[in-house]
This record gives C-alpha cells, structure tokens and sequence, in this order.
C-alpha cells in the first residue's frame, strides 16, 4: 500500500504546472474553460495543436510509451499527472484519441511499419486523430455495424455514414471500423479496424452541433474511400477484438474525476466569494468532495493496474461511470449555487463564472452517454466483474 | 374530491391543445427561442381571438373563465414549449391588476389584456434574485405631486415586448426591515426606462430593466402606498403553479417523446423499451409525472376557491421541480447521442423546465417555505 | 377539480377522531406505535380484534359496500379516512386482508352463498383473514406456484407448504391460492383461489421472526387439508384472475402515506423537542414533508378512481411503490435525526420516541418487498401504465 | 502509487480470513449477539495466540505490525460480523497508551493487551453524543493528591468486558469553553465505577458508565492535565478508519450473500441475477464497496505513515458510511423477503453498519469537518 507519488512522478507534476502556468492561454484559465467545454472557444483547434506539439516538443506525450518507440518507459500514473495538472490548468493540448486510444492500439495490435509511421505524429502532438464506430441506427450496439468496406485487389472501399464522430471536422487520422463480412456469425466477428487518412478523396464531414450549441460531433460520410490493405490493424475481420481492448483504454483515459474535481473547486470558490454558502450547500459540497476523492482512487486503481502489468476491465467500467455520472451531479448542482444567475450564458456579463454554469450543465447531458453508456458500464461490470449470468 | 378536469376545462384543453399542435410546431418553436420577442403579433391576435386572452380575468372586464382554466391552457402551452409574453401578461399582470388594482385602473388595463391589446409584467427581484421583500431597493421619491422611480430589476419576463411594468418599489423614506412596499405601473415608453434582454441557456425572453429617473404618479400605484407586498406574494403563488403547470405539461411532452423513441429504437435485437433498465426509469418518469400534476392541481385549486394555498404551493414548486430534473435527465439517457444534439427537440424542453424551475424561487428556497410554516 | 373532503366526510372524519381519541389505548398513542410495527405489542392481537369489533359495530368496516351486503354505498373516501385517522391516532384494529381484500373479492367473484357467509363476520370485525400465496421458492412469481390441491369427489386436498402469511397464527380464515391443474398452460391458467377455515385439521402455523425480531409472518404447512368445492372464489383454475384483481385492490388499501406522514410528523416533534433540528435537517424534512403529500394525492387519485366506477391499475402500482419508497426512506432519514442514540432499542430508557426510531427502520426493509416487489411495481407500471414491450 | 497488500499484510489478511472462517461461524455470531459480553475468553486466547492481539503495538512491548496490518484483520473481521473487544483493545486503548502514555504505563499495559490480558476501552462521548469537545463535563477534583472522578459517558464500547476505561474529563475548575481535556485510565473495579448495558439494534457491546466519586490519581492520567485532546481526536481518526475498515469487510461478504443467492434464485424462468435491475444494482454495490475500501486504505495509510489524515479520514467515514447503505439496502432488495427474516445472517451485517456508521460521528459530522477543511 502507497498513496503518495514518488518524488520523480512529484517533481514531473512541478514541471508541468510549471510549464501550463506559463503556456496556458490566460482567457482559458480565467473563464475557466473545462475539458468538455472547450470547443466552444473559437481558438480552440488553434490553442489544441500548439499546446498539443509544446507538450509533444517536451516528450510527454508518450513517455509511458516503450523506449523502442520513442518513449521513457514511465508508469502510467505520468500520463494520468499531465492530465491532472491539464485539467487543473484548464488546458487544451491532450489527444483523448490520438495519445489515449489509438497509441495504445497500435502499441498492442499495430504492425511495425504501422507503429513506425504513425507513433512519431502523436508523439509529437502534430497528428490529431478522431476515432468512428458509430452509426446512426447503432450506439452501443457495436456487433451491428452496418457500413461495409468491400475488398479490391490492394484495398478495401467503404461506403456509408459514421456519426457522433468527436473532433473529425479537425483530426488528420481516422481509426475506422467497419464491416468486411456480411455472413460472419456471430456478426462481430465481421469487423475490422482500418486507419484512415482524413484527406482520402470521398471523405465528407459535416458537423453535429450538440445541445450546448457547440460543435464538436460530427457526421462522417464515406463514398468510395479507398483504404491500403497495409492500414488493417490486429487483422481482417478482427477489428472487434481490437476495440473492445480499446474500450478498456478509452475509459482509462480522460481524467474525469479530475475535471469534476476542478469544477467543483471552482463552483466553490466563487459561492464564497459572492457570499452564496449556507449550511445546506455546504453539506452538499462536502458529500461532492468525498465523492470526487473516491472517483481519483477508482481511477487510480486502474493506472495501478496497469503500471503492474494487468489490463483493467470493468475496473475501468467502474471508474469511467463513476467519474462520468459524478460530473453529471455537480454540473447539476452547480445550477443550484447560483440561483436564477445560474441560467444565464457567457454572452452576458451577469453570467457566474463567466457563464461556465450554464454550460457545463448542458454538456454534462451527454456524461452517461458517451464512451459507452452508464447501462453497458453497469452490464459490463455486473457480467464481467460478478459473473452474473446474460437473460437467457 | 374530484381528480378529473370538469366539461368547461375538458373544452378547453382540447381547444388549446388542437390549436396548439397545430400552429406552434417545432419548427415555430425552434424560430421563437431565436426570435428577439419570441412571439408574433399574428399568434396574439389568434389567441385574442380565442379568447385565451381573457382567461381568469373578471367577466365585467372582457374576461372568462378562471385560474383553473388557466393552468389547464398554460399545461398545453408547457407540452409545445410555448414561448411568449403569455405568462406575463395572464399571470403576472392581468392578475395584479385585478387583485389591486382600482375600478379605474381595472377599466384602464384588464379589457385591453383580454382583447389581446395590452400586456404588463411584473419587475420584483433585484440583485440577490431571492423574492423575499427585504432585497427590494428601487425607491420611488415624491417630487411636486410626482414620483422619481430609481431601480434596478433583474430577470423581469417578457419585458420586451410588453406595454407595461409593474415595479415593486420603497417609497421616499421607507424602511428596508420594517415598511412595506409600493407597487408602481409603468409604461414602457416612459423615458428613464431602458430594458436589457438577459441572454438565458433556455433562450426565454427574460431582461434587466433599469428605472433612472422614471416620472410617474400616485394614479400609477396599485393598491395602497406600501401595502403591495402582500398582493406580490399572491402573485408569487400563482405564478409559481403557473410555472408548475407548464412544467407538468413539458414532462409529459417529453415522455411522450421517449416513449416513442424507446419502441422504436432497437440495439442488441430488442426494441430499446424492453430493457427493464429502459423501462424502470419510464415508470419512475410517469410516478413523477403524474404526482407533479396532482400536485400542482390541488395548490391550483385551493388558490382559485380563494384558500390559502402557501403550503400547497411550496410543496407543487419543490415537488416539480424536482421531479422535472429527474423526467428530463431520463428523457436524455433513453434517447442516447440523437437527444443531446442541437437540431432535436428535447432540448428545448429540457432547458426550460430549469429556467422555470429557478424563476420565482427554487427547490431550497420553496423547501425553506415549508419548513417556516408550522 | 376538487381537493376538499365534502361536509359529510369531514364530519364522518371528525367522528373517528373522537371514537379513537377515547378507544385507542393511551400506550400506543404514547408511544406511537405504526402500523407496520404493532405486532411487536405483546397485546397487540387483543386490542386489534377489540378495536375491530368496536369499528365493526359502528358499521365503519363495511360502510362502503352496497347496501345489500350490509353496507352504505358511501364512497371509498370514506375507508380512506378511516384509516387515515386509524394511522394519525396510532390504532390497530383494521384488519388490512379481510377489509381490504377478501371483501371486496367476495363482492367482485363470490357467490352469493360465500357472500351471505362470509362479509357479516368480515362487517362485524370478528372474522380475521389472512392469504397464502407465496411458497419458498416462488415470490414475485406468482404463476410458478407448486402447491397443489387434488379433486376428490365434493372436495379438494391440499398438501404443501405455504410461508409469508401476515397474520397467520390468528387469523380465523384463509385465502389460499394454490395449482389445481399441473399441465394448465400457460402454467398461471391452473391456480384456484378458496376459502379455508382456519381451524380446518391438517393446518400447522409456525412464526417466522422478521429482522425486527417481530411475529408477524408465519409458515403455513398444509398435510390433507380438505376443503369443501363450495369454498372456490371465481370457479375453479380461475384463480390467477382473483388475483390479478385482488392485487390492484391490495396496494390501494394500505394507506401507506397516512402512516409515514404520521411518523415524519413524530419524528419532526421529537426533534424540535430536543433541540435537533439544524438548517440541513430541517432542508430533509421539509423534502419529506412535500413527497409525502403526493404519496397523499396518488392514493387519493386511486379512490376516487374507485368512486366513479374506474378500476386502477398501474395507479396503485405508482401509489403503492411511491408510498412505501417513501416510508423506507424516512425511516432510514429517522436513524440520522437522533445520532448514536437511533439505534437504541424501546428497552432502553434513553430511547428516542420510545425506541420507534430503531424499530420503524428495522421494519421498513421490507416496504420495497411486500405486496410485490418495487421491481414487479415498475414492470407493472411500464408494461401496463406506459405499453412498453416486453423482452422477446 | 501501490494499491496492493505487501507480503505482510497478505499472510495477515489469509491468517485472519482462515482463522475466522472457521471459527467464526454464523452460528457462533448469533450466539454472540444474544451474549452479554459478545466474546468467548477461549476466543481471545487464540486471538491472542496467533499474535493478533498485538497488532500495531510497538515491538518493545510485545506487539507486532502496524496499524496497515490491524486495518486488514479488522476488514476480515468485518466480513464475519466479528463482535468483542477486539477494536476497543486494540483501536481505542492500545493506541491510547502508546501515543498518550509514559514509559511506565506503556509498560503496565501494552504488554498485557498483546498477549490478550488485559483490555482497556475509551469514553468520550456524554449526553450530546457529538465527539466534539465542548460537550465533555466529566470533572476530577483534585483532593488530598487524588482525584475525585464524576461523570457519565454514554455509548462506550465494551465496557463490560474490559479492565480499564480511559475517561476524558476536566480537572478542576478547567473551563468547558478554553481548556483542554485530561485522560485517566481507571480500573473497572475502583468504587464508583458502574457500567450498564445499552440495549442496541445491532446487540453490539455499548455501555453507559457512571464514574461516582472516583478516586484516581495523577498517575493515571495519560499524557500531560489538560492535554489529552489532541490524543482523543487522533484516536478517533484511527477509530473512523478502523470502523470503515470493517465496513468495507462487511459490504463484501454481504455482496458475496448476495451474488450466490441471485445465481442461485429463479424467478420466471430465469436466476434473478440476470435481470437488468438486479445486474445494475450489483454493479452498483461494487462500485461502492471498492470506492470505500481505497478511500478507507488512503486514509489508513496517511495514518501510518504519520501524516495528517484529518481529510482523508473525513472522506472515508462519510463515504463509506453512505455506501454501505446502499449495500445493505440492495442487498435485502435482492434478498427478497427471506433476507428479511430474523434466521437469515444478512440483517447481522445491515445493523451492525449501521451502528458503526454512527459511532465516532455519523455522515453529516463527517461531512462537517471536511467542510470545515479548507
């Protein structure tokens, strides 16, 4: 048993709060802008990139990596403190995709060639990727995937709609799944996972504007795109495998309890000094906090985990909805600190905390949706984690 | 004890609501939010023309029926996400007026608000947005025979687009603990009046409205000098199951949208409204639903038979409420990623059930009512 | 629209009032004993069966039926303030099986010979009742039921065993649901409902103690119980549609918020008297006090459902699961109000309320499982309030 | 970061679970409940035997391990509902002594708790029961070169099977509002000591326990006059993580019962462990069971290592508290009625934690303190 971090993982957290004190655009820090919030800000895209290559320059964001690939060979727990201290900062620059999904992929399942082509451009913080499982008749329904790719002599071609694709109005890469066979049975077995290059002609990319008005969805549609057959990662008709690995990851990745945990700091203070605090909201305050604690120990012990070798699985379910569903409740709560003041938006000057209230309650709708919805997690955990028996 | 609404309710809800899904569809709903005023005049006139204008104001006046006929439209108007100054000029000001106004000022206002000419609102809350009297410091000076009205109010509704404020004001030297308040109608078009919109999450037309210097007069005071508070907490009742029915209205919109939604959609070979967490969550959607409306009903009814209602009404606005956050956060984990995006219309629901939710005092300071009455 | 009890009702309720401010013993007033936790009185059977006789001749238990049977023909408001006044002035003496469901089963399916038998005694409050359906491996499901009676020529027999009978070791007469046909299917198609005397040889009761460490659930094992085919309710194999009837009547005859807003009331008092309440208590209480009245008014919405001649049905599934959530969640909010002194038990003197705070928690575990579980309550409400599908 | 048990604390955790499991049956439990004492002297020798007595004694006395090791054979001892003087001994005296007591008195007692002789307990609380200091007025006057001890402490743990109470109270004319505590430790047989038996939900051991002009003297007390607080409040931190240990011991068995009876349970045609909403419940009381134990294991760990774990203790009590109701709770709602029954061990598990929840401060005085940590 250890709860503290070593002294090296300590003065790494010093470095990076020093190196975001300097870097992290003032207005993000002042407005407090969160993760999930930050595309509303019209220099986001900017801002992400040129954080996202300093933090790429300074090697961190793939220092948990192999040394054979560019990386330091650290534990897990640095790439869970830059995002600590991200979050903490209010600081954009951190691929979810590109550093937390498809680096993990293709350090378990990619190729050599693979990884030598595209581990530098994440490292580095200059390749951005977007990730499409999604269709629109099937969210959490992953073996239902539809959009199919038919084989040619050097390639594969796809045809079909994606959507709720985060970031692809931007991203440089694609990690696309689809279907490759129609008659496999069970049907999952009929997938694979395909790296794609977001300037292949065919490629159309509209975006899905979300409930708090910002644009960070998209609908990808695919006309004839065609994708080398070198681009198939973990094996044709595989891609099911590689993505449930990748599910694991993904949970593991965003530090939510994090970004909660700073939106809760911040809701505080400024209930304090605008004089809001009666014994009621500090009561709730107080549950919220020891909750927000419990959320970085579950998440934490999934980083443990790995650090020792073991693949979390509802473990990281656990987390990610806990985390997710936490943030939910404070975003909700927060509503409640203001009063009436709570509703107003950014573009009044009246708005509390510079209208982050409002919206982080709106973004958080989606918090026990997205990565998977709060049921799946809890199917998930139920059946994998207590082998409770499927219906039938 | 009787649960069901009687035949001239029955007629018109149907009315309202026939009328209703017929001419604010999501599309004018969708255009309304962006709109400046949030209304038409053309959808006022049709309303005038209905006589939906006139709901609970007096006979003698151009009225016609009563404060449950009024909930029963303003629960329609809830289940299209009505926007307008239809709240404010029924609820708010129609009511007033009738209730403290004089023979002279009802003549003056109340058969233009029922012929859809004339709207007023009301201007209470400043600063600490709390609705409890003592935050109230616009103050009134007499002057020559006049007032000089100075204040500043805050998330007034509807102000825009309305002919009339009704300021909740000290005057001259009136004590902040001790004296009472004076309730001031103002024209809009007076100078020294200048309204600001707030930009709200749900986009409802709520404003700032400033009073520098604003001339007015003893004609303009509704009620007594320094008796108005009591007249406001009357309205604050009524507003508040006012603000209850449309949100009962809104809830079962949107249940009716899930359900839907829920036996439509398929994932893992079943329509997504057979999984008992799926449906579990329904239950409790309808559980809700339906004790907000009783809820709502029986304060409602208590206020319109002239009893007090201050009991009813802090339960029906902490209970539904509470009950709105609850139907709304499911409606959104039923209907997945299609129902957080900006072009459904669930949303627009979901929004402002939380505006209403905070105007005119939220769950704690409802709960707090409560607790104070023994 | 009408939320006020007309001028006979009150009067009727004012009556009540006064009979049980002077019949109901000053102890259980005193020390303000709930309905669900009577059974712990030692002399609780007495004072139930005396307090139902006195209600009984009053005319009060039956007052409500149609005039042929006995009754008045009032309205079901007039049961429900019974009992609302019953729970206010802390009184036993309504016997919730034999008033509240066999009667109106015998008004519904019976004969006219089991009615002319079996309501007076009812009527009369001296004929106690209590029901047999659940088995050791069958509780929700209610179509699995094991226990069978064999035909003989002008009787059945049955053998088996039956448990969680309410009230079993006094009860005077028995519903008993059990399979009359093994190869009925659907299997719900072979149950019969009969009327068993008690007294009938062949019958052993045994306790079972709840958790409270109270008597009020028994085992009841049937070895060649002979019961006459006159005794069948609603025709032989029909008993699943009794039932289904019965159960609708059932989660409307407790008034389960009169006897939580009774307890919160109590407790509310306790802690004013002993300086308890704090602004974050008084927030709880004042929650409470809003969701118990509309446990109030969704009761009220299912009787007078009943007074125009509707039949509720997911209604009082709604009213039933809403009331006794509610109950279970103050009585757990009661173990808070009092501190380390909650857990003390009546033997203590220091007991808060009279030990009521220890003992109303202990017994609320069960109000999510008695007469159907929550879960049941929710399917119920979904299937058939909402038209949901079932699975497959 | 190390969210494992080293090589030490596995060899107690299996030395503590084999030990339990076998001896410490469910029949042995209920047997203990219903007993006056709730402990075997047979029991504690083999307690004491296998060294457990010792845990997080200093060596020099006859200890062995530290308070990580205690942590793990008190969850061991949560998951068999363990009843007895075990926590009082080791949690509340044992520590007492250590970190309050001079050399002599280490040596007077630490020796004899290790080797299962000799078992000291704690009061503090008095008529408020709030662990807050204000509420102690306990008072020794000093007479002839003793003291003269009255007071009356409520809720102490063990009391009637212990050979010492350590008892909080002011000396002299100390002032209930400036000064500070002093702790004596006093023999259960001097004249004036009198314990009665608190009869609780969970038939755990507490006692009131009246000190009637007791006779104690200055080499009783423990630490310097008026200087015990601090040790009170140090204590209590252990005695929070210690009961959210057991806690944490106690939810895992009970999801354990839970999880084989929902396997095992048929309701139409299906165990009932594969209906969603008995799924999701399960998931959810995982996600609370290993919330808590973290939250419990971090603050132990700060403990241990000397830090200050005033926040983290906070954190666990309030956490763990609020968690385990909702184990208990589903647990019975999967249970069904015969998890209801008095003959089913489950409802063993829900009092208890109940009764631990409110010793040494419940949610809300948890929750107090973390607020008040800024």
């Amino acid at each position: 048993m250890d709860f503290a971090f070593s002294p090296e993982e300590e003065a790494f957290r010093a470095q990076v709060a020093a190196f975001l004190e300097k870097e992290v655009p003032r207005e993000y820090r002042e407005k407090r802008i969160t993760f999930f919030d930050m595309s509303a800000q019209s220099d986001w895209i900017q801002v992400h990139r040129s954080m996202a290559e300093k933090m790429g320059e300074k090697g961190w964001l793939s220092m948990h990596w192999p040394e054979k690939y560019g990386g330091r060979g650290v534990s897990p727990f640095y790439r869970l403190i830059l995002r600590e201290e991200l979050a903490r900062y209010h600081s954009p620059g951190y691929d979810s995709i590109g550093c937390g999904i498809v680096a993990p992929a293709l350090l378990l399942k990619g190729s050599e060639v693979q990884k030598k082509r595209h581990l530098p451009g994440i490292a580095s913080g200059k390749s951005m990727w977007c990730e499409t499982l999604s269709e629109p008749n099937h969210g959490s329904d992953l073996a239902a995937i539809e959009v199919f790719a038919r084989e040619e002599a050097d390639c594969f071609v796809v045809n079909g709609q994606k959507i709720w694709t985060t970031n692809g109005h931007f991203a440089d890469w694609n990690a696309l799944i689809v279907r490759t066979d129609r008659e496999a049975s069970p049907n999952y077995r009929g997938l694979t996972f395909f790296l794609v290059d977001m300037k292949t002609p065919g490629i159309t990319v509209n975006p899905v504007i979300n409930m708090a008005g910002h644009h960070e969805f998209n609908e990808v549609f695919f006309e004839d795109v065609s994708i080398p057959k070198e681009n198939i990662v973990g094996g044709l008709n595989k891609g099911f495998y590689v993505v449930m690995s990748l599910l694991d990851y993904e949970r593991t990745t965003d530090t939510v309890y994090a970004i909660a945990a700073t939106y809760l700091r911040d809701l505080e203070e400024y209930a304090c000094d605008n004089d809001l605090l009666n014994p009621v909201l500090e009561n709730r305050f107080a549950q919220f906090k020891a909750e927000c604690e419990v959320a970085r120990l579950l998440h934490y012990r999934c980083a443990w985990m790995q650090s020792q070798g073991m693949v979390p699985n509802h473990e990281s379910a656990m987390s990610k909805m806990f985390s997710f569903e936490l943030h939910q409740r404070i975003s909700d709560f927060g509503m409640e600190v203001a009063g009436p003041y709570s509703q107003l938006t950014e573009e009044s000057a009246l708005a509390p905390m510079f209208g982050r209230i409002s919206s982080c309650y709106l973004r958080s709708f989606a918090y026990s949706l997205e990565q998977g919805t709060s049921e799946i997690d809890r199917d998930v955990i139920a059946q994998r984690g207590l082998g409770l028996p499927r219906l039938r | 004890m009787d649960f069901g609404l009687n035949e001239q309710q029955e007629m018109m809800q149907t009315l309202a609501r026939d009328f209703l899904t017929g001419e604010y569809t999501d599309t004018v709903l969708k255009a309304m939010v962006k709109d400046e005023q949030g209304y038409t005049p053309e959808l006022w006139q049709k309303l005038a023309k209905m006589n939906l204008t006139g709901l609970s104001i007096p006979e003698q006046y151009g009225g016609i029926g009563d404060f449950l006929d009024l909930i029963v439209v303003l629960g329609e108007m809830g289940r299209v996400c009505f926007l307008g100054p239809y709240f404010a000029a029924l609820v708010l000001g129609a009511s007033l007026v009738s209730e403290a106004g004089n023979e002279e000022q009802k003549r003056k206002y109340l058969p233009g608000i029922a012929e859809g000419k004339i709207k007023a609102t009301l201007a209470v809350v400043e600063s600490k947005a709390k609705y409890d009297i003592d935050e109230i410091e616009s103050r009134a000076i007499s002057q020559g025979g006049y007032y000089v009205l100075n204040g500043r109010k805050l998330f007034v509704l509807d102000a825009q687009s309305v002919d009339y404020i009704i300021c909740a004001a000290r005057v001259d030297d009136a004590d902040v603990e001790q004296d009472g308040i004076t309730l001031f109608i103002i024209d809009v078009n007076t100078p020294g009046v200048s309204i600001k919109a707030l930009p709200t999450v749900a986009g409802d037309k709520q404003s700032e409205v400033v009073f520098e210097n604003v001339k007015t007069s003893a004609k303009d005071i509704l009620g007594e000098e320094n008796e108005g508070w009591p007249y406001v907490e009357r309205v604050l009742h009524r507003a508040n199951i006012a603000r209850c029915a449309e949100m009962v209205g809104m809830a079962e919109q949107v249940l009716k949208l899930t359900l839907d939604y829920a036996k439509e959609r398929t994932a893992f070979g079943h329509p997504i409204g057979a999984f008992q967490s799926i449906q579990h969550r329904c239950a409790d959607m309808l559980v809700d639903i339906d004790g907000s409306k009783f809820a709502t009903y029986q304060a409602a009814w208590r206020l319109n038979q002239g009893l007090d209602a201050a009991r009813e009404t802090a339960i029906a606005k902490a209970f539904v409420s509470r009950a709105c956050r609850r139907v709304m956060a499911s409606a959104h984990q039923v209907h997945g990623a299609i129902g957080f995006t900006e072009d459904h219309i669930l949303h627009y629901y979901t929004k402002r059930a939380r505006a209403y939710e905070s105007s005119f005092g939220g769950i704690d300071y409802h709960l707090g009512k409560l607790a104070g009455l023994k």
